[in-house]
């Protein structure tokens, strides 16, 4: 197997601990849980995605577990500014908030809350069972590049995680870049829906999910690829990646870091088994050589 | 990753407990140990966290929208259970139940196995107390009430005061979180919290350790996965009995 | 589980056998291969997709069988007009002939051969890996729109088959409707990609491929669901069908029958299998019950 | 649906077997049985099948691409095997093998497995005869080649007939189609093509049953995985040896 030489990278504007970093909105809730997360060998953490008011989330089942996959509809609950809180405790570490909106202005509002509290934002601009918000915004890009930019006037790194669920994901991409995003994260679930067939009536309580877990990783790795081919700003890929192999795959497509979901339902202690196989001090290669090297 | 099915079962029998509590027996019998918990889809509803009573029942209070569709339900009505989930109790040697409320609902399956030595079991009223003849027969049952309409007038913990918590190995805890608080209180002064196994009752929305909803402090341990059942000296100053977070993740104080 | 009444079909305009079809593209080269599986308990058979020259597809390898998912880049081989021969022993069986062209030119061309020997047609405008064809026609409506009338022409039933690498189904699948298509088929494979980390350069000859199977499932039944919300016609459902349930939510998401692919790598028997699980004479549901129910 | 993974092996040794025929060795040994093969990945060029001739090493003719890049590697250098695929021979009894050119290749860990007991080897000219030696040693071998060079001048279907088809109760043959087809009439005529079993090349894209490029008339059976090996009475009346399709699927007369 390939392993990489272990030490601290920074993508994006962010000095990371290690290339595996913790997704939104996956035990991202409380400050206390992001922590545990990054004392578990996560390299950063990002926090459940904060909108510009509460909100309580969708009616459940909210997460179906299937083979190989899971499925949610989360329904984006948070409790908005009051979350700022959460972050006391973890000043200096590699925290990027996620935040989300309706509009550019929400965008920048929410963005406004984390200056000085988190070392990046992350724009969900990508969530598909989310009226109004995440990829109602992210398939358009002139709305991309619009809330990017308002996110940047906070002088924080801005992260753009991408939707899937769009024809040309590069175009989405180049408004990133065009907005001025420090980093790409590519992707968000997969649009989805499973039905019980017993009840005649869809798994999830909102009816529409979002696929995410392994099933979704050959996807998540054309996405990388393609917006390699096409940007220049780094990208994290993510999407079912939950092996050290995953990891460099995701690497050679052309991510510079990732982020890991859904594999926290297998293992909680996921990353610290991620490091220790992908890292060797012995043997190990340069990351810098690793990623894209597949386009060669 | 493997699928955690909601599995389809009907509704053999119901009983009421109370006015406002009932325990729904299904068709079916999961691998349910006591303190494991599942994930009860009420179609069309929601879907709600609930302890196992028995392997094949739960107790339900009513209290809002899910439980209110399920005191619609008759026999013969279906709803969807995921579990059995989270870590449950792990007694070792003598053992003291010590439930109030709905909290009796896991320590139930705990007295049934055989597990529990003693058990005290607290109410608001005599009425609300749960499982009471059932507990009698396989545990030595304590009761207390606040109203004194049955047992000792007052509340559990007076009961576990004089029981003295040095006597006993494990010492297995559910109810309203004041009263947790309040036994988890009483194990730290007589040094031994570690000693408590408490079942803890967090906003859950996935039931499978994955969405964060759950999290305590300030471990940031998952109520669903890592618990619902924590030894004393985890919670001793955490968030227990002083706030807890709601749907959208804001703090309630009790 | 759900089971349904036994007995012949009838969905957009062809009478099939029972609710399961062999897709596209899978063990339909020849027409001896065609008629096995229809000996093997297939309800009708779509053939590989033939164009207007010859093509022997791209450089291998072209499938690899991941867990849960198959990932192919066919390339899209096929003889062309000589396959016309191959139907030769097929007059009158549910055979569809799927065909797919550059131009709506060229799909009315290809169609024009399939006149008088097949049952109906079905409009490849979907395949992920083609430069030039199939997904790079079939994301834009209006090409669907005029491919479909094209078809038309040749009085055979028309079923369009989309694919799910769009940001909105629905609205391919009304440029179908508004060709005149007697059915849509939903859906092609979901543009993918796997990379060799120990090669350091992608699974498949072509790069990109396109991934099908049990992974795939859940973004099928949301795109059948999707469509079944916003058009008229009858909708097949394809993707990641590998048992009687499978099918039977298919069907409860808004199919009136199913394609099967990528299972017959498991077993080639499976049609019989299916059937033997989905249909009973007694406590069987009727069909048209289950259709579209879990919308209600 | 398990991953049938393409294994990255590397090359150990490679044996020339003759100017365009090279055994490559690697470094990992695969569960194939007699009649198994693989498909390799030569990468950046084509995945192509060939006959695993031992659990660890395949034999090469180059006749193209794919081939001519295998032939540019050395020891140390990396293909991907993806296999054992196919159903393989089954023999039963007294077994011959009657292997031309290099259809030696499946044939040669059939007779190194023990299960040949005569071998009737052919090929063009003496330099061809693939694994003399080693069949000489493990089976009772008999050669013809087409130059006279070796052996018998002639054929090894002139061989097979003065060997009387009705001593054996199974004949493994691979080789060019013509000689199978030649072979099959023989069994034919003898009343016992079902003692025969061919193991058949055909232009596979998959070789793990899902395209259909493979699959032969008039049965539709796929050569990769219902094949390769058939018994004579399934061939009967059938393709082999009147045509072939090539990668777009068109028939090619022999
Ligand atoms: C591990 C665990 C075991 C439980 N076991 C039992 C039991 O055996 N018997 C019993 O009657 N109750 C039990 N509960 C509490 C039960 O889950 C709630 O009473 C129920 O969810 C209320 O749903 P509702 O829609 O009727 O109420 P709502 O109107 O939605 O809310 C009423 C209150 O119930 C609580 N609640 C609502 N939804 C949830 C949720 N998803 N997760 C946790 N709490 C929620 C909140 O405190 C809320 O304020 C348990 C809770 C947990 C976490
Ligand atoms: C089951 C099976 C086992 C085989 N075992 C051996 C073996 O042990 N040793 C050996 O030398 N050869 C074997 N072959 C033949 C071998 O696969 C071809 O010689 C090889 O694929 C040629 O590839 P190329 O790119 O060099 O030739 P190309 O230039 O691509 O084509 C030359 C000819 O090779 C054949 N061919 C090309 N690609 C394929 C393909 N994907 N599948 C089948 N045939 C193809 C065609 O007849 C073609 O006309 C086997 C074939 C099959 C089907
Ligand atoms: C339960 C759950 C909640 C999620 N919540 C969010 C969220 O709030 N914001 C967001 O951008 N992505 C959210 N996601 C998407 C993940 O961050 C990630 O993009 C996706 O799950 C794919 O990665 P994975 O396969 O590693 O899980 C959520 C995913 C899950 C499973
Ligand atoms: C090997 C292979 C070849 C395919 N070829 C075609 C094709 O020629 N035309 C087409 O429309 N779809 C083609 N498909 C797509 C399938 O018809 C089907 O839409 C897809 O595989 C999803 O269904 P499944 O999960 O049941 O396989 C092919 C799929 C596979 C796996
Ligand atoms: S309820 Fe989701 S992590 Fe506990
Ligand atoms: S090569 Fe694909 S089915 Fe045989």
């Amino acid at each position: 197997m390939v392993t990489l030489i272990p030490g601290d990278v920074t993508v994006g504007g962010v000095r990371l601990q290690n290339h595996c970093i913790l997704a939104a909105g996956v035990l991202g809730t409380t400050g206390a849980s992001l922590a545990r997360m990054l004392q578990s060998g996560a390299g950063g953490v990002v926090t459940k995605s904060i909108g510009p008011e509460p909100k309580e989330g969708h009616h459940g089942p909210c997460v179906a577990v299937l083979d190989g996959a899971v499925m949610n509809a989360m329904g984006l609950p948070n409790p908005s500014k009051e979350f700022t809180g959460e972050l006391d405790g973890l000043r200096g570490k590699p925290v990027i908030a996620s935040i989300f909106g309706g509009t550019p202005e929400e965008f920048g509002e929410v963005a406004d809350w984390f200056a000085g509290r988190v070392q990046a934002l992350e724009l969900n601009l990508s969530c598909p069972h989310a009226e109004g918000y995440g990829a109602a915004v992210g398939a358009d890009p002139d709305m991309v590049e619009q809330c990017t930019r308002m996110a940047k006037h906070t002088g924080l790194p801005v992260w753009v995680k991408l939707t899937p669920n769009v024809t040309d994901i590069t175009e989405i991409g180049l408004a990133a870049e065009r907005g001025g995003a420090d980093a790409i994260v590519a992707v968000n679930t997969v649009k989805a829906m499973r039905i019980s067939t017993h009840f005649r009536r869809p798994m999830l309580g909102n009816g529409m999910g979002g696929l995410s877990g392994p099933a979704i990783f050959p996807v998540a790795v054309r996405c990388v690829w393609e917006l390699y081919e096409s940007c220049e700003i780094p990208i994290i890929g993510c999407g079912g990646v939950s092996s050290a192999d995953n990891v460099v795959e995701m690497m050679m497509a052309g991510a510079s870091a990732v982020e890991i979901g859904s594999a926290v339902v297998d293992d909680v202690a996921i990353f610290r088994q991620i490091s220790e196989n992908l890292y060797r001090q012995d043997g190990g290669e340069c990351p810098e050589n690793i990623v894209g090297c597949a386009h060669a | 990753m493997h699928e955690i099915p909601s599995v389809p079962v009907t509704i053999t029998d119901i009983i009421e407990e109370s006015p406002s509590i009932r325990t729904f027996v299904f068709s079916r019998r999961f691998p349910a140990e006591p303190g494991h918990f599942c994930m009860v889809w009420v179609p069309g509803t929601d879907e709600i966290p609930m302890g196992f009573c028995a392997q094949n029942a739960i107790t339900v209070q009513k209290v809002g929208d899910a439980t209110e569709t399920l005191f619609t339900l008759s026999r013969g009505d279906e709803i969807g259970i995921k579990g059995p989930l989270g870590n449950g109790f792990s007694p070792t040697g003598k053992t003291l139940a010590v439930g109030g409320g709905v909290g009796a609902v896991p320590l139930r399956l705990l007295a049934t196995s055989g597990a529990a030595d003693d058990f005290i079991l607290g109410a608001r009223t005599a009425a609300d107390l749960l499982y009471r003849e059932e507990l009698s027969r396989c545990t030595n049952l304590q009761c207390a009430t606040d109203d004194g309409t049955y047992g000792h007038h007052g509340f559990v913990t007076d009961l576990l005061r004089t029981a003295d918590p040095a006597m006993y190995d494990t010492i297995c805890v559910c109810g309203p979180e004041v009263m947790m608080k309040a036994v988890l209180a009483i194990l730290i002064d007589a040094g031994c919290p570690e000693k408590g196994q408490f079942s803890l009752h967090r906003y859950m929305k996935c039931g499978v350790g994955i969405c964060g909803s759950c999290c305590i402090d300030p471990t940031g341990l998952r109520v669903c996965r890592d618990g619902p059942v924590f030894t004393g000296d985890i919670l001793e100053n955490s968030e227990l009995g002083a706030y807890a977070r709601d749907a959208s993740g804001r703090r309630k104080s009790f």
